[in-house]
């Protein structure tokens, strides 16, 4: 056992590689502190943006000056290069969001919400980092909690009902794969699922509690992605949240979620000698997850619940990837992940402008808005043309990429499920036309029913500049894939 | 230097020009039109440069005939495990491909004409069109996988809008039947995009990762085929290998790796057949999406109807032959057994579909229904002809791209005429035209002439040599039977009687039109204009065949022999 | 003699817990609810952790279950009118819980579990107070935020003054 | 000696009787005492369970029992003002969200 005075200097080693998430809690607590004596919003604004901004670009230099592996605070964390990389994705993310909640309401009318938002990205830190069960229950909790709470912003009926509902999900959610972990730590007698005596443990487990086990654990996480049966919050917590919020909920946690079902997989997959087949059971919840993504999708008459569906899809094509267990597979996931992030919060500004300016939520609504918006009504186009996968978008590579790494496995193992998970992932794409193409037509294809003052009026949105900056480097991940595959090829996924 | 770069000006002119005309401030839109005039005159020249530095003598198909050659490195991902994956920018031409450009430029050049009279949000709808013009040219001309594939797609949208938008009652739903219809197939191409291109290696530029050869030289025959060699060998380990997009090396089957999905020499079975004859079968199913092949046809007539004229010319004249093309360069060049293999069905839907169109456009009662039907009955003489896998046929196949584009392009413009004039399109509701516009009549007796394949005209070359080919392959065991040479012609006598039917009911007799009371005016100079270069073409092609057949003879001699060598070769069924 | 004390409580806990389940009454079922962490709490000490015991009564008995009767009491749902649970609910509920109980202990009876370990450890409370510190400071610290920050966010959703406009 | 297995089966059954809650019941507040249940159940095993005499488990526990702390707090308040908006936590009846 090692002594006292060991473990302090371990702790104060630790505290070194942990200025990213020391910076966010600080920062968390000094929001908290400008909220309380600042009455005016901006400021609030401004100092999360500077937050935000800092926390990436010491997520950034960490991941490059980062060469081996580094497992803080005994071994709870585990810093390796895809964490460090999945940190600066969601750091991204946060940070638009930040940039995009300049017009929400709801947000800078509550000041309270910008610590939890931050709160939640210091949940997905740990997450990503996290090599111990307790950590991942904690984090979890950490990124939920703040999600019940920022569901329920509106304050109106529909958001807190969206926010009931979320909160007694989750909580199930993550009390049955509680149950889960405690029989895992009782295989295991460890909670460090990266030791390889954690996995010889579960190797000689008996295979019924085992399943029943990991069963329990995976929907905790199935919970967090929002994959089949376990999306059913999503749709109502995306309608009724403030939109800069489900620009939130549908990249942070989830991609959060993501980052650790790899790792987990691998785990529970006990490197392929598992004696149940994980990777046709997950294939089957991706392509159930697709289905009832897509075909839900195409009954939306709200914009906004329509692209839950269509995040809900999306995770059906990112466990696609995770199905695949590759090095590689892990690396187009998160080529994905980041056009994924892009897209989202780019599509979700414009939804977010709209609804501020002209106060419409329903497709139909949008009829012949090109006229007033020319600008905003193109990106939209490029953006749903990217979502739904096709060139000239990095929502085409991204895809070609998933489905690159899907084919090899099948390549490799022959198991026919994953063939079916092709053909039907593709054919999906087709049907997720519809519905995509569904805001840009009524834009587009149909007048507006009060012509009044019509003439494109001269309106100078920001949100403009701020998307056609997103939508140029989502175009640009297309023609030049690997400048983005290059840096992510220095990641190292070996486990 | 105009050389070098050729293809690429005809690609990114119009992709500018598009680009420009999106950000004209609102005074100057109505100069959107001249805009996309001059880029189609200025292809017009450029062509004509390329159509008289063209060499038809070519020999060799697999590695050096292309002519114009642009080749460019576009992406270069590192795959690590999976080895590294190589998309190019890469064009260039061949006797395949090279008429159906000339006939692209043409068609898109009259198409504007056609378009001068629109006035509705004029310049969203011709920076459409320019987009939509780069990427035909585009897909044309593209030698890799990827970057045809890119166009092929982005085509899709441009034509979207230009239909929902631009279109007639039933516009969105002609458009997104359109998309979709065409979006399913693309998803089978990429399916088996994907497969190919891990297992297609790039033999050159796997000689330069394993350092047989120097970067920036030339590679030369012989490393090549060393790592070809190495490669059967599997001497070269996975991560070593650049896996390509090159439709130029996956014609070659020294580049498949060894026991890949689309490797020869294993029988892979993909849902119980073999890999390679399920790769040709969605890649078949995916084109004939596009040509369209009946039973998968019925976006066309709704698209047809639905489109505005110059839309719909450019889709009868030029779209649906991106789909035999498709099938040319790729579903039968890179799959030679399963064209092989699958002959008999592949000539079996082009007579279903002669047949089928025909009946249709019999008993259609739109005049732009009929045509739409025409069309899809004369593509199946394409099919028929590439089916017959001999050197009459798909030279007919190819004459027939050409031809149709001309006159079923000629045949739209001319119910836009009426339309433009009458608003309508029944045929019922006119009748004894000729009294009033006697020089329309005359246009459209041609035209239905040309189309019905009378001698003079370009299709009667296409379809007697499309003929020749059918009847010439049921001498071989295994290939066409007999019948469907026969079906066909009776194909052709089906469009005898349904043109001369429409020419009886609407220009002759007594002169009649329901609904319409104003004045009939005769062709306008600007309509005279598109009508008479059309009307030449026709001519020529039908009374000097060698214009064309001299261009293509050469490729479709190495096309047919690549074919039928290699089909044999290839074909393992289990 | 711990074996007789042990069967009592897990019998008890099970027993009000299966109340819970069948019962109309929701404040019945929160007193119900305290006689199970009570129960539970005994478990924890017949299995030798007095401090987590001692947290269990504090925290459970002592926080979470006056929040639920608070909340009982506020939603002024005593009566049960509105959470009628119909007989085939029950049943549902019943057979429900029998067939996930019997998977589990299925599950349980293959794991091969052996003995609760003997004896309880003198200075327990101050190895895990040292482990709280030293091994366990980061989950200790994020417990603390998450703490923080569900104080806040109940702070803000309770604060919420109800809005004109609601519909 | 008690038999740890004895643990585990009491613990199981309390999941079980947990979930049946959560499952059947459709007042917010009983879901959310079923929820409790089920991490009380988890605990259990935490506690019983003691790997060499290691103490991971009970802290383990400890730290459930202070998310669940955290967890009802934010629960309650959200089903207050679910309360008060629509006068009932039947979830059954808390359906504004349609579409």
């Amino acid at each position: 056992m090692a002594s006292l005075a060991d473990k302090l200097s371990d702790i104060l080693n630790s505290a070194v590689n942990f200025g990213p998430e020391l910076l966010l809690v600080s920062g968390i607590l000094l929001l908290i502190v400008v909220d309380l004596m600042v009455k005016s919003s901006r400021w609030l604004s401004v100092v999360s943006i500077l937050l935000a901004t800092l926390v990436l670009v010491t997520d950034a230099m960490q991941w490059k000056l980062l060469e081996n592996p580094v497992a803080l605070f005994s071994e709870f964390l585990m810093l390796d290069s895809p964490a460090a990389a999945w940190k600066v994705v969601l750091d991204i993310g946060v940070l638009l969001v930040m940039i995009m909640a300049g017009r929400s309401v709801p947000l800078k009318s509550r000041g309270e919400s910008y610590p939890l938002i931050f709160t939640l990205l210091l949940g997905g830190h740990l997450l990503v980092m996290a090599s111990n069960l307790l950590i991942v229950y904690l984090s979890i909790e950490l990124i939920s909690i703040p999600s019940y709470v920022l569901a329920a912003f509106h304050f109106n009926k529909r958001g807190v009902e969206s926010a009931v509902k979320y909160l007694l999900f989750g909580a199930v959610a993550s009390a049955l794969m509680l149950y889960g972990m405690s029989w895992i730590y009782t295989f295991t007698g460890n909670l460090n699922f990266i030791r390889p005596e954690f996995i010889d443990a579960l190797l000689n487990a008996d295979i019924i509690p085992l399943t029943i086990a990991t069963v329990l654990m995976l929907s905790g996480l199935l919970f967090k992605i929002a994959a089949v049966p376990f999306h059913i919050w999503a749709p109502d917590a995306y309608t009724s949240s403030p939109t800069a919020v489900v620009a939130l909920f549908s990249t942070v946690p989830k991609l959060a979620g993501f980052s650790i079902l790899a790792k987990w997989f691998l785990v529970i997959n006990l490197f392929g000698l598992s004696s149940i087949d994980w990777v046709s059971i997950l294939s089957v919840i991706a392509m159930i997850t697709l289905l009832i993504g897509n075909f839900s999708a195409l009954r939306q008459s709200s914009v906004k619940r329509m692209l839950a569906y269509s995040s809900i899809a999306h995770t059906g094509f990112m466990m696609v990837a995770i199905v695949s267990v590759s090095e590689q597979a892990s690396r187009n996931l998160f080529f994905y992940a980041t056009v994924y992030t892009l897209m989202n919060i780019a599509v979700f500004t414009l939804v977010q402008l709209l609804e501020h300016k002209e106060n419409i939520t329903k497709a139909e609504e949008y009829k012949g808005m090109i006229r007033k918006y020319p600008f905003t009504g193109v990106l939209i186009v490029v953006l749903m043309i990217s979502l739904a996968g096709l060139p000239p978008t990095g929502g085409f590579t991204a895809k070609l990429l998933v489905f690159t790494s899907l084919w090899e496995a099948y390549d490799y193992t022959q198991n026919p499920v994953l063939l079916y998970l092709f053909l039907f992932g593709l054919l999906n794409t087709v049907i997720s036309l519809f519905f995509y193409l569904k805001v840009p037509f009524f834009m587009i294809f149909r007048e507006r029913s009060d012509p009044q003052k019509d003439g494109e009026q001269k309106n100078v949105v920001w949100e403009n500049y701020f998307v056609m900056i997103l939508v140029l480097v989502i175009l640009f991940l297309f023609f030049k894939p690997d400048s983005l595959m290059d840096v992510i090829n220095n990641i190292s996924f070996a486990f | 230097m105009l050389q070098d770069h050729l293809l690429s000006y005809l690609i990114f002119l119009p992709l500018f020009a598009a680009l420009g005309v999106a950000v004209l401030p609102k005074k100057l839109h109505s100069y959107s039109r001249q805009i996309a005039l001059a880029v189609s005159i200025l292809q017009l020249i450029l062509i004509a440069f390329l159509y008289l530095n063209f060499d038809a003598g070519q020999k060799d198909y697999l590695t050096t005939s292309f002519q114009f050659t642009e080749r460019v490195n576009w992406i270069t991902l590192d795959l690590q495990g999976l080895g590294k994956l190589s998309a190019e920018y890469f064009v260039g031409i061949d006797g395949l491909n090279v008429t159906l450009v000339l006939l692209s430029v043409l068609i898109l050049l009259i198409g504007v004409i056609a378009s001068w009279n629109i006035q509705d949000r004029v310049k969203g709808y011709f920076s459409l069109y320019l987009l939509l013009n780069a990427s035909i040219i585009g897909c044309f001309v593209a030698l890799d996988f990827l970057l045809f594939y890119l166009f092929f797609e982005f085509m899709l949208l441009p034509m979207y809008f230009l239909i929902g938008l631009w279109g007639g009652a039933r516009r969105e739903y002609a458009s997104i039947k359109f998309f979709l219809y065409t979006l399913l197939g693309s998803m089978l191409i990429l399916v088996v995009m994907i497969g190919l291109y891990l297992s297609v290696i790039d033999p050159a530029a796997t000689a330069v990762q394993i350092g047989l050869s120097n970067a920036g030289t030339p590679v030369s025959m012989e490393v090549i085929a060393k790592v070809q060699e190495m490669l059967k060998a599997g001497a070269i380990p996975e991560a070593q290998l650049v896996k390509t997009f090159n439709l130029i090396y996956m014609t070659d089957t020294a580049n498949l790796i060894p026991a890949s999905v689309m490797d020869t020499d294993v029988t892979r079975l993909l849902m119980g057949s073999p890999a390679r004859l399920v790769a040709f079968l969605f890649l078949f199913v995916g084109f004939a999406i596009k040509v369209p092949v009946v039973p998968v046809h019925t976006w066309l007539p709704d698209a047809h109807v639905e489109a505005p004229t110059p839309i719909s010319v450019i889709l009868a004249g030029i779209l649906l032959k991106i789909g035999a093309y498709g099938l040319l360069r790729i579903a039968f060049l890179i799959f030679p057994d399963g064209a092989f293999h699958y002959s008999w069905w592949l000539g079996f839907f082009g007579v279903l579909s002669i047949l089928y169109g025909a009946l249709n456009a019999l008993s259609s009662k739109d005049l732009k229904r009929l045509i739409a039907y025409s069309s899809i009955s004369h593509m199946g003489f394409v099919l028929l002809g590439m089916a017959s896998l001999t050197a009459e046929g798909v030279s007919g196949a190819v004459y027939q791209m050409v031809s149709h584009g001309v006159i079923s392009a000629a045949l739209f413009l001319i119910v836009g005429v009426l339309y433009d004039r009458t608003h309508d399109r029944m045929i019922e509701n006119h009748s004894g035209l000729i009294s009033k516009m006697p020089q329309y009549g005359v246009v459209v007796v041609i035209f239905f002439f040309a189309s019905m394949g009378l001698p003079g005209f370009s299709g009667f070359i296409a379809e007697i040599l499309v003929l020749l080919g059918a009847f010439s392959a049921s001498g071989y065991p295994g290939m066409l039977p007999k019948w469907m040479a026969m079906l066909a012609t009776l194909g052709l006598i089906l469009s005898a009687a349904y043109y001369l039917w429409t020419i009886q009911r609407m220009f002759f007799g007594q002169f009649h039109i329901k609904k319409y009371q104003g004045v009939l005016n005769d062709l306008t100079s600007r309509e005279i204009l598109m009508f008479v270069p059309l009307i030449l073409l026709a001519l020529l092609l039908g009374i000097i065949p060698a214009s064309i057949l001299d261009m293509i003879n050469e490729s479709v001699n190495l096309f047919v022999v690549t074919i039928l060598e290699q089909g044999e070769q290839n074909l393992q069924i289990p | 003699m711990t074996e007789y004390f042990f069967y009592f409580f897990g019998g008890m806990a099970l027993l009000s817990a299966g109340f819970i389940l069948f019962t109309r009454h929701i404040l019945h079922a929160a007193f119900a609810l305290v006689l199970t962490f009570l129960c539970v709490t005994a478990l924890y000490i017949l299995a030798n952790a007095e401090f987590v015991a001692v947290t269990q009564i504090m925290i459970y008995i002592g926080g979470i279950i006056v929040l639920v009767i608070f909340g009982v009491m506020l939603t002024n749902e005593m009566s049960g009118k509105n959470n009628e649970s119909s007989a085939v609910n029950r049943f549902t509920g019943g057979a429900l819980a029998l067939g996930l109980a019997s998977l589990l202990c299925y599950g349980i009876m293959r794991m091969n579990l052996g003995l609760l370990k003997e004896a309880s450890d003198p200075d327990q409370v101050q190895r895990l107070g040292e482990s709280l510190l030293t091994d366990f400071v980061l989950p200790f610290e994020v417990a603390a935020i998450l703490l923080l920050m569900a104080l806040i966010g109940a702070a803000v959703i309770a604060s919420d003054k109800l809005k004109k406009d609601q519909e | 000696m008690i038999p740890l297995e004895h643990f585990y089966f009491i613990s199981a059954i309390l999941f079980a009787l947990g979930l049946a809650i959560v499952v059947t019941r459709r007042n917010a507040i009983f879901v959310l005492m079923g929820v409790e249940l089920m991490l009380n159940a988890a605990n259990i095993n935490f506690v019983a369970i003691s790997h060499g005499g290691k103490l991971e488990g009970q802290l383990f526990a400890l730290f459930v029992i202070v998310v669940a702390a955290a967890e009802a707090a934010v629960g309650l308040a959200i089903i207050l003002a679910v309360y008060r908006r629509f006068k009932t936590i039947n979830l059954d009846k808390v359906n504004e969200i349609t579409d």
